[in-house]
């Protein structure tokens, strides 16, 4: 009890979003989506609030703020849409925030190449296949959702935990490792190779560590895109000419 | 009637030779046409409005309602051309003829052509019996409106007054005798529409056989 | 730099959480992969977090691999997706429900376990594609009047000559 | 704390210039093109407005301004609006990290590359590459209509593979110039003069580059997704207007990103012997340089133009073929080549023998192979008649 009412405000802010994201879940009657809408949005910001204010230069976090916030947006829009290709879609600008939210960590390479793999393969497959086997358009499956109710609150509930140990966690927690070697230095099957600064050069630390601390890790991950991409091709239906 | 069998001739596809099935002698052929047609530059192009183009004696433009040697209307509303008329765009109105033309029982009251909706297919040109309507050389008639475009009997005639001088608008047809439109062993031969240059690279013939082939085998298939 | 980090991972976390709920609720099969690949965008950015941190580039590293089985993740479960609605001609998730419990009431709504016209029962149809926006209002199409009219100027009456004051009055229009 | 703040008005200064110029260059594209298919048809092509028709993209902008912008009853409003913003935005997002000049030669008033320094620029390239093709998506499926999203299908597939071959390509160049930055690729080629343009050492590459170039922004004879014969205008049949003029702005901006990435890439930039070398700095060089630029760049689109007018279209089949069959396994062996020349340290220039000793084997193998099984084919259709 004690601990609620020192908490109260993330509490009601969870509790605001919670209600903003079960208001816009797909249901038989239709309510207008816009106040749910404008109910997350203000439960984000008032958690937002709550953590703790950063000390970076100002356009770096003016730039935080407006890649978090259409990140947060387009993944609430995503899960409550109810054209799954507009889910796609807002998937897709999901995918383009979170890339802005690596470039700002100096994860450029990263930044690109999920642009790349996510956006411009995996969601232009999704399109694809929403436009090959959802022929007939709405149905009825997209405009109910299961249990919408205890899966908000479960969901908020991780989320509160998450966010109250990050928050209870102090700064000092962050840097205990940040002197130690890589984790691939006690690993058998890599060789280590010296730590770089992470925000000296990307593309050479993030070579070394791929093909020095992670090379057969990276060998491995080549052989199960082969395997998936043989099973995928396996899997694949095969139609009768001219059928979908 | 079934095609005889000896008339059919069949013939074997060509053997893709190496190099044409690497389809680069091609590429380079096709290329080096494009590009010599770009350094050797001779357009034919006619500059419409500046450039008139010489049509054939027999190109069938807008129409229009002749006249006899005194000026009067020479149709005598018998509908024949209405009649005739494939696209149905043509709607006379007869009259009694006025007492003093005693050559004939009628005479059209109004002559309705729609100019939007004819074909030009000169078929009321041929039906009519006093070579009253007939179709000049006149190809870029064009109005702001539809209603404009729909003649009646004063700007058909207006038509035969104003083309009536232009040699290659002779009156044609004389009542009675056919004109030199008519005979058709007279005309001049036919063109086309547009004059051609003699060292026109476009109008000839293209060059025959394959590029790089031999002349396809040809063998006869007895039934 | 600590409130720096804390915001990433705040973001992560919500990502996380957002793609579970989609997980959790939608009955679109494909929209659940989404959600899924929603949830892994999460955990790529809080590795990619930590690996600042710890300044080292063992974050990005594991989210190249987040990347690669992610990808196999796309094809290989789409080409499932596929195969499914093969069998059953629809995308709902509750139609696959042999491995239930069998005293369990079936997870789908009552109204609609009622009405089970899923499978469609003809068979060979012309390729449909998913309409976008709303279906178009074709009923001028079958304004019964609009046939009669050019019905009556082709067929019944194809070789009447117009009256002069028929065309004249048609074209002023 | 602000150190971004200074280079911020000479950066939007830059990227005003740049629009402006592909904006213009676009509309005059548009005319070269139709002047020289004219020339090639035997034509004279526009030749009314302005002296030999210089003022025709003048008439037709003011043309298209002044048009309705029509918005059919029965498309999905909002992505049919946004999909040609994506498709001119994406393109030209992708210029941000060519440099149009010597870069680190630029007066101090100048400067010839939008966001200099950029250490992924390659990637980066490709990356809003991979993103265009959501214009052509979202505009074929928002349409609701079937010839549109036929299109657009085809578009998705097409540009989808072709990625693969064209980052295949660029690998070997990036390999050999150890970094992905455009800029230092272009100086790395430009201060060993003309022998050491990547041409020489990459030809297979380029080769594959350029086509697979051609094939991501839908030219002939690779415009699968638009062709008019089937698909009456493909994903913008349904668009009118000036929505349908920023499709075709996408397209020609696409168009000059790709012959730029060909002149940096494989023949030096700005680069020319005797005329524009690193040591040059008379004065006025900056300028002669931006014109040697240009000038390649211009011979590209020229080529590409030849090209549209003289090959015909693919069939599906053929252009799947193209990249899965040939494209790909040519440049994995382009890649493996270069990591064999670098790994034992060998003389570059071994890469050009084997470059064509690899071309011509693989067209040897693939040609026969396509021989054989036409005249098998020509045998069985012998026995059947």
């Amino acid at each position: 009890m004690q601990w609620l009412e020192d908490h109260w405000q993330g509490v009601a802010a969870l509790v605001l979003m919670g209600a903003g994201v079960w208001w816009m879940m797909p249901r038989r009657t239709e309510w207008p989506k816009a106040i749910g809408m404008i109910l997350a949005l203000v439960g984000a910001f008032l958690l937002a609030s709550r953590i703790r204010a950063a000390e970076g230069p100002v356009g770096e976090t003016i730039l935080f703020s407006v890649f978090a916030t259409s990140a947060i947006t387009c993944a609430i829009l995503m899960i409550t849409n109810r054209n799954p290709v507009y889910s796609a879609l807002w998937f897709a600008l999901v995918t383009l925030s979170v890339c802005g939210l690596f470039w700002l960590q100096f994860a450029h390479f990263l930044a690109a190449a999920t642009v790349i793999v996510y956006a411009g393969a995996i969601v232009v497959t999704f399109v694809f296949v929403i436009m090959l086997a959802q022929q007939s358009g709405a149905t009825i499956y997209d405009q109910r959702s299961r249990q919408p109710f205890l899966a908000t609150v479960t969901a908020f509930l991780l989320l509160g935990a998450l966010l109250a140990t990050l928050r209870s966690s102090t700064s000092d927690d962050f840097h205990v490792a940040a002197q130690q070697t890589p984790a691939a230095a006690t690993n058998l099957l890599s060789r280590p190779t010296e730590n770089t600064p992470i925000d000296a050069d990307t593309m050479k630390g993030l070579g070394r560590s791929l093909f020095g601390d992670y090379l057969f890790a990276v060998e491995l991950a080549g052989m199960v895109l082969l395997i998936a991409t043989i099973g995928a091709i396996a899997i694949a239906p095969r139609r009768s000419r001219g059928t979908l | 009637m079934p095609i005889d069998p000896k008339d059919v001739t069949w013939i074997t596809e060509p053997e893709l030779g190496f190099w044409e099935a690497t389809f680069l002698p091609a590429i380079m052929k096709g290329l080096k046409t494009t590009l010599g047609h770009v350094t050797d530059y001779r357009p034919v192009t006619q500059q419409y409005p500046e450039q008139r183009p010489i049509l054939p004696q027999h190109y069938r433009g807008v129409h229009r309602l002749n006249r006899d040697e005194k000026g009067r209307v020479k149709c005598v509303a018998c509908m024949l051309c209405a009649t005739a008329c494939p696209a149905n765009c043509i709607a006379i109105e007869a009259a009694p003829a006025p007492p003093d033309w005693p050559d004939r029982d009628k005479f059209p009251a109004e002559f309705v052509l729609d100019e939007l909706r004819c074909i030009y297919c000169g078929m009321c040109e041929e039906a009519c019996p006093v070579d009253a309507i007939e179709l000049t050389h006149i190809y870029d008639m064009t109005s702001e409106t539809r209603a404009a475009m729909v003649f009646d009997k004063n700007k058909l005639l207006n038509v035969y007054d104003e083309t009536k001088d232009n040699p290659v608008d002779p009156v044609r047809t004389h009542r009675g005798r056919l004109g030199p439109a008519s005979e058709l062993e007279n005309l001049a031969t036919l063109g086309p529409a547009t004059s051609v240059e003699r060292d026109d690279r476009a109008a000839k013939a293209n060059t025959p056989g394959v590029i790089g082939a031999p002349p396809p085998a040809v063998r006869n298939v007895s039934p | 730099m600590t409130g720096d980090i804390e915001r990433f991972l705040a973001v992560g976390a919500a990502l996380f959480v957002l793609g579970a709920l989609g997980f959790f609720t939608r009955r679109n099969l494909i929209v659940m992969v989404l959600s899924a690949e929603l949830m892994l965008h999460g955990v790529s950015l809080t590795l990619v977090t930590f690996g600042r941190v710890h300044n080292s580039f063992e974050g990005q590293a594991f989210t190249i691999f987040i990347l690669t089985v992610a990808a196999c993740e796309a094809g290989l479960g789409l080409s499932l997706v596929l195969a499914l609605y093969q069998k059953s001609k629809t995308l709902d998730i509750d139609f696959w429900t042999e491995l239930r419990e069998p005293d369990l009431p079936s997870p789908r709504v009552q109204e609609e376990a009622a009405q089970r016209a899923y499978v469609e029962a003809s068979p060979a149809q012309y390729p449909r594609l998913t309409p976008a926006g709303r279906v178009p209002d074709l009923a001028h199409e079958r304004d019964p009047r609009l046939v009669d009219s050019a019905r009556s100027q082709t067929a019944e009456s194809p070789l009447q000559p117009p009256l002069v004051k028929e065309v004249i009055k048609s074209v002023s229009h | 704390m602000n150190d971004w703040l200074p280079s911020l008005i000479p950066t939007l200064i830059t990227i005003a210039v740049v629009l402006g110029a592909i904006l213009t260059g676009c509309m005059y594209l548009v005319l070269a093109e139709r002047k020289v298919s004219a020339w090639m048809q035997d034509r004279i092509g526009p030749n009314r407005v302005g002296p030999m028709g210089l003022f025709q993209p003048v008439a037709d902008g003011i043309k298209i301004l002044l048009k309705e912008g029509v918005i059919p009853s029965h498309v999905d409003k909002w992505l049919f609006l946004i999909a040609p913003a994506i498709s001119m935005f994406t393109t030209m997002l992708a210029f941000a990290v060519v440099p149009f000049g010597p870069v680190d030669q630029a007066p101090s008033w100048l400067r010839f590359i939008i966001a200099p320094n950029i250490d992924i620029g390659l990637v980066f390239i490709f990356a809003v590459g991979s993103l265009a093709v959501y214009g052509v998506i979202l505009g074929g499926w928002a349409s609701n209509n079937k010839y549109s999203a036929l299109g657009s299908l085809r578009a998705s597939a097409q540009v989808v593979s072709y990625e693969i071959p064209l980052g295949m390509s660029v690998l070997g160049v990036v390999l050999m110039s150890h970094t992905l930055n455009l800029e230092k690729i272009l100086s790395l080629q430009a201060e060993g003069g003309i022998a050491h343009w990547n041409i020489w050492y990459q030809p297979l590459a380029a080769l594959i580059f350029y086509v697979s170039s051609l094939a991501e922004s839908n030219r002939l004879p690779f415009d699968l997704s638009e062709c008019e014969q089937e698909l009456v205008g493909g994903y913008h049949t349904e668009y009118g207007g000036l929505r349908m003029v920023l499709f075709f702005v996408g397209e020609y901006t696409h168009l000059v990103t790709i012959s730029f990435l060909t002149s940096i890439l494989f023949f030096g930039g700005w680069n020319f012997p005797w005329i524009a070398t690193p040591e040059s700095n008379y004065f006025g060089a900056w300028l002669v340089k931006i014109l040697v630029l240009l000038a390649k760049v211009l011979f590209s689109i020229f080529l590409i133009m030849m090209i549209r007018w003289t090959i015909p279209r693919f069939r599906f089949d053929q252009l799947m073929e193209l990249t899965w069959k040939v494209f790909l396994p040519l440049s994995l062996a382009n890649v493996v080549a270069v990591m064999f020349v670098l790994q034992f340290a060998w003389p570059p220039i071994v890469l050009l023998p084997f470059s064509i000793l690899l071309f011509a084997l693989f067209g040897f193998f693939t040609v026969t192979a396509k021989r054989m099984e036409l005249s098998r084919r020509r045998r069985a259709s012998l026995v059947m008649q």
